[in-house]
């Protein structure tokens, strides 16, 4: 019944991926110059823009907690960023549900009893979506939270993940996506080794599910040293400024 | 309302000794009771002191453009002042939090077959209209309602329709016998809250449970041993293994509760003939 | 010590408003002048704005509705496909008091527009019948849009903007359609040398409605039945002193009642009388009531004028 | 000859709300939730310094609420206001939330009954207890009849409902607290239906004061039982 040949008979998916292969990650940290911490993230072809400001003054007093600051989230995604032009963009559900299963996740990394009484705001703009933007918001927001120089306990590295006639498949993208498959989306905390988030969508058996998180884990591992390079790199390019 | 110190302390105490403040164990639940009510798709049901109503209704509508050939289904879970009495400020992520989570074990996990309720393509369709209605809130709203949803879903039956060319000819109830709507699998939803830095999961929170929790999982699974949604965001992170634990634990209680509302459903058949 | 400046009628009136106007009931007068079965002054303009394709402007004492009709070709509902409909709906603009604010309708606004929706479309006594509206049988039928919106508030707002919206019904004109193979076509004065015809509504029914506002009489704390002072008509200020009301809608075709509504409310001092008897109506009130609504509904059917 | 649907009602239904009540006019129902009187939720602008404002929510069985149960709610608010001793609370709000189960029928006046009893089981002080019911005059035959469906209801030429308080002072007149009339009526049909309407209540509130009695009998049974323990 398949509309579409999501696995070749070689073994290969619709973009020429192995099923364990993650997308092409290229990521960028400082690129605005108004921000505490910023971060551009493509994650194949979900492109992701992740800025950071804080901790300051929270600007609503009654949302004042007294030994910690709190997180909050704003999700825009672009009105072209998909095929079809969006017509709601903000204050749909489904974005208030990412914004806010965002800032559940980090409040849980940051270490915010830091800064009792502050807030850290963390703004997302979506500029291309393909799948993923789940976890390409929260690896734009960690790179973006790390480069601001907010202390965390970890680095929250995401990967989604799916299954396809069976198989496993790690990073999934929008036409995965939307052909059924089941989208599992892991947050997970290398050096604790434990799982920050888990989202999933559609049907999958207990047995399949079990090799679908595993896979979804072995993703963000992967996708950890990815990161780390990026903040290296970043860093690298900070101190050669300052020699200069 | 804030939950004093003293009581907190009592609340991990009773729970590091192995039982809740209710007297359950950590991974029981609460008594379920299904109500089935005199009409189609009506159903009331209390999970412990919570309690949520459920009303299925069927209407018929033009079909969306992109889907001339699929019935469209509906869910209204707003949180009525009824029960959000106690936690006035995080009432609006619980509402997100439930309705997002309905829109996935229901529609996502296509729990009804949608292209059975087409009438004529392109034209007409049924919706299916689900609303929830929470009554009482003593913790675990979700569960409650999802248990409700599958009973009125399993109990809904649709007027009868006969289609000559585009002419549509709705029966009543009393014409003809209605139809019951075609279900694919019966999704149930267990929740469960991590208190104690996360080192004990307890299943089925009451309020008082899930306002000391530091983090919460939703499973959604079925009687094929699917998995069909699940959440977890925030609290501190989890063990893989531990994670499966919950996935199995789930699995078993979601088979109890299945069974459950096929009684109450059984019930409410001998007690209607 | 210096002598109190004598209390101005205007400053008592701001100090004390409610024993300002006690003190004018009390001598069966209100402070404009009226008796209490006496309504202000109404005047009536049909057809005031052009872009409508009906409209009317009512102006009732410091009361001033403006009623426009928009006519839009809809499809009828799926389970009644010979008819269309209508939306009738209040606006208090917060230009007409300092009480009305920015944003959606208030309650008031809301409760007033169901009221008006519920005599409009009354199935025994409809004021258009609304299979007049049907253009194709399921495929096209007319949608009225009838707006009210009220420049000006001084009480009595439900009288006012139902007389504009039975006024702007009668000026109603629709123009002319073409219904052919899916496609509809309204007929527009451009595309001929002369106004292609129009046609009106048959207005079958005739809702002309009367305000009072209820205040207790004062003696009610001997317990007595006496019965309450009953305000033709009242303006805000008479309306703030009570929420205790009665509003009459009569038929002028059929001289029958279509709707009476005698709401309750807060009154002030029944708590501590306990009895609980603060404001009651009975049969002879409402019946004294619509005698004085029938009066009115006679004045208000002139201003309309022939039918 | 009351000519009542069947009658039914239970009090103190939920555990979270101060006053809950259950009411059944035939298979119309609704159950009520009544807080207060509480500062928790009053706006600054709402609040009143000489007595407790009335908070109602009407909540219908499908969908979101709309502008008829804005008029539901208005009708319910402006009864209960005459009726509720708002003076010995002042600057607190009184909520009450009827939430719709079925409507056969008659919806405003089970859920004006379903607040009476939901207001008694929260201990608010009230001058009186208020019952309502819906009046109808048939179109074919010109009969007055009490009560009805929703189907029987469609055959009316004109639809009443009445809200009546229980005191009456010295006077003769029922105390009439709402009267919501629609159709097209004459004066003399709108008295038949008041007289009506006042046998009716009468038999609603003898219903009342039964439902009231029994559940402090067994309130009494019960706390004897948790002595014994």
């Amino acid at each position: 019944m398949s509309r579409l040949e999501l696995i070749s008979p070689e073994g290969l998916r619709i973009d020429g991926r192995r099923p364990n292969e993650l997308r092409k990650l290229t990521a960028k940290v400082n690129v605005l110059s108004q921000a505490d911490g910023s971060a551009y993230l493509e994650q194949g072809n979900t492109k992701v823009l992740a800025a950071v400001y804080g901790p300051g003054e929270p600007r609503q007093r009654s949302k004042v907690v007294h030994d910690r600051s709190f997180i909050s989230v704003e999700f825009n995604i672009a009105p072209f960023s998909a095929g079809e032009r969006r017509k709601r963009t903000k204050g749909d559900k489904r974005s208030l549900e990412l914004a806010y299963t965002i800032k559940e996740t980090f409040e849980a990394v940051v270490i915010t009893t830091q800064f009792p009484r502050s807030q850290i705001n963390i703004y997302l703009q979506v500029l291309q979506a393909d799948g993923g933007t789940l976890p390409a918001c929260i690896n734009a927001s960690t790179l973006a939270l790390v480069n601001a120089g907010i202390p965390m306990l970890d680095y929250v590295c995401a990967c989604s993940a799916g299954s396809i006639e069976k198989t496993p498949i790690l990073d999934i993208n929008y036409v995965e996506e939307s052909s059924d498959s089941p989208d599992v989306t892991v947050a997970y905390l290398p050096k604790v080794g434990k799982v920050a988030l888990l989202q999933m969508e559609a049907r999958l058996h207990i047995d399949v599910f079990e090799k679908v998180v595993a896979l979804g884990t072995d993703g963000c591992i992967e996708m950890r040293s990815k990161l780390d390079t990026v903040i290296r790199q970043g860093m690298q390019q900070l101190v050669n400024q300052l020699e200069q | 309302m804030q939950v004093s110190t003293n009581e907190r302390e009592f609340v991990l105490e009773a729970l590091r000794s192995g039982i809740r403040v209710d007297g359950r164990k950590p991974l029981g639940l609460r008594t379920v009771d299904i109500d089935i009510g005199a009409d189609y798709g009506h159903v009331n049901v209390r999970l412990g002191k919570t309690q949520a109503m459920v009303q299925v209704m069927a209407e018929i509508v033009a079909p969306y453009p992109d889907r001339p050939t699929e019935g469209q289904v509906i869910i209204h879970s707003e949180l009525s002042p009824m029960a959000t009495r106690n936690e006035s400020i995080k009432s609006a992520e619980t509402e997100l939090t439930i309705n997002r989570m309905l829109e996935r074990i229901i529609r996502k996990s296509r729990a009804i077959e949608t292209e059975g309720l087409c009438i004529v393509a392109g034209h007409k369709v049924w919706r299916i209209v689900i609303n929830i209605h929470f009554l009482d809130n003593d913790g675990n709203l979700l569960d409650a309602a999802c248990i409700g949803v599958m009973a009125a879903l399993l109990h809904f039956r649709r007027p009868d329709v006969t289609v000559i060319g585009q002419e549509v000819t709705v029966h009543t109830i009393e014409e003809r016998n209605p139809v019951a709507l075609s279900i694919n699998h019966v999704p149930i939803c267990v929740s469960f809250a991590f208190l104690d830095d996360g080192q004990h999961p307890v299943l089925d929170p009451t309020l008082l449970e899930e306002q000391l929790c530091e983090g919460d999982m939703m499973i959604a699974v079925n009687a094929h041993r699917e998995i069909c949604a699940i959440q977890k965001a925030g609290g501190l992170g989890m063990e893989t293994s531990q994670l499966m634990l919950c996935t199995t634990v789930a699995l078993e209680k979601g088979q109890e509760i299945t069974e459950m509302i096929q009684k109450a459903l059984a019930e409410a058949k001998t007690k209607m003939l | 010590m210096t002598a109190l400046p004598e209390l101005s009628f205007s400053v008592f009136q701001r100090l004390q408003p409610a024993e300002y106007q006690k003190r004018f009931l009390a001598q069966h007068v209100r402070p404009d002048g009226r008796g209490l079965d006496e309504a202000r002054p109404t005047a009536l303009t049909m057809g005031a704005i052009s872009t409508a394709d009906g409209s009317a402007l009512v102006r009732m004492g410091g009361t001033t509705v403006v009623v426009g009709i928009k006519a839009e070709v809809g499809v009828p509902p799926m389970d009644r496909d010979n008819v269309g409909w209508i939306v009738p709906n209040l606006e208090l603009a917060p230009i007409c008091h300092p009480s009305a604010r920015p944003g959606p309708p208030s309650t008031f606004a809301q409760v007033c527009s169901h009221r008006l929706y519920e005599i409009l479309i009354n199935e025994n006594a409809p004021v258009i019948d609304l299979k007049d509206l049907c253009v194709e049988q399921g495929k096209a039928c007319w949608v009225l849009h009838i707006d009210a919106v009220c420049l000006a508030l001084d009480g009595s707002v439900l009288d006012a903007a139902l007389l504009g919206m039975v006024a702007a019904l009668k000026n109603l004109r629709l123009p002319e359609v073409i219904y052919d193979d899916e496609t509809v076509t309204v007929a527009n004065p451009e595309d001929g040398q002369e106004e292609p015809p129009k046609t009106a509504l048959n207005l079958h029914h005739l809702p002309l409605s009367s305000s009072f506002a209820i205040i207790p009489a004062e003696d009610t704390r001997t317990s007595s039945a006496s019965s309450p002072h009953m305000l033709l008509d009242p303006t805000t200020d008479e309306e703030e002193l009570t929420e205790q009301r009665l509003w009459v809608v009569l038929d002028a075709k059929s001289e029958e009642l279509l709707c009476i509504q005698r709401l309750a409310g807060w009154v002030e001092g029944a708590d501590a009388r306990c009895t609980g008897t603060g404001g009651t109506v009975s049969m002879d009130v409402i019946k004294k009531a619509i005698s004085q609504a029938k009066e009115r509904a006679t004045y208000l059917q002139a201003l309309l004028g022939d039918f | 000859m009351d000519n009542l649907r069947p009658l039914s009602t239970t009090q103190g239904v939920l555990y979270g709300a101060d006053g809950s009540a259950r009411f059944h006019m035939g298979s119309t129902s609704v159950l009520v939730s009544v807080n207060g009187p509480q500062s928790q939720g009053l706006g600054m602008r709402d609040e009143q310094e000489d007595r407790a404002i009335l908070d109602i929510s009407h909540i219908p069985i499908s969908g979101t609420a709309g502008v008829a149960d804005k008029h539901m709610e208005e009708c319910i608010r402006t009864t209960f206001e005459s009726a509720i001793l708002l003076g010995y609370h002042p600057r607190t709000m009184i909520q009450v939330i009827a939430q719709t189960i079925k409507d056969d029928g008659g919806l405003l006046a089970a859920s004006i009954n379903a607040t009476t009893m939901a207001l008694m089981d929260a201990g608010i002080p009230m001058t009186a207890i208020v019952a309502a019911v819906t009046c109808m005059v048939e179109k074919e035959t010109g009969a007055i009849l009490v009560d009805q469906t929703a189907e029987s209801l469609e055959r009316a030429k004109s639809i009443h409902t009445f809200a009546i308080s229980s005191a009456r002072g010295n006077s003769p007149d029922p105390n009439v607290l709402l009267l919501h009339s629609l159709g097209l009526f004459t004066e003399s049909e709108l008295s038949h239906c008041q007289e009506a309407a006042v046998g009716a209540t009468d038999a609603i509130f003898a219903f009342m004061r039964k439902a009231v009695s029994k559940k402090i009998e067994k309130g009494h049974q019960q706390d004897g039982d948790m002595q014994e323990d």
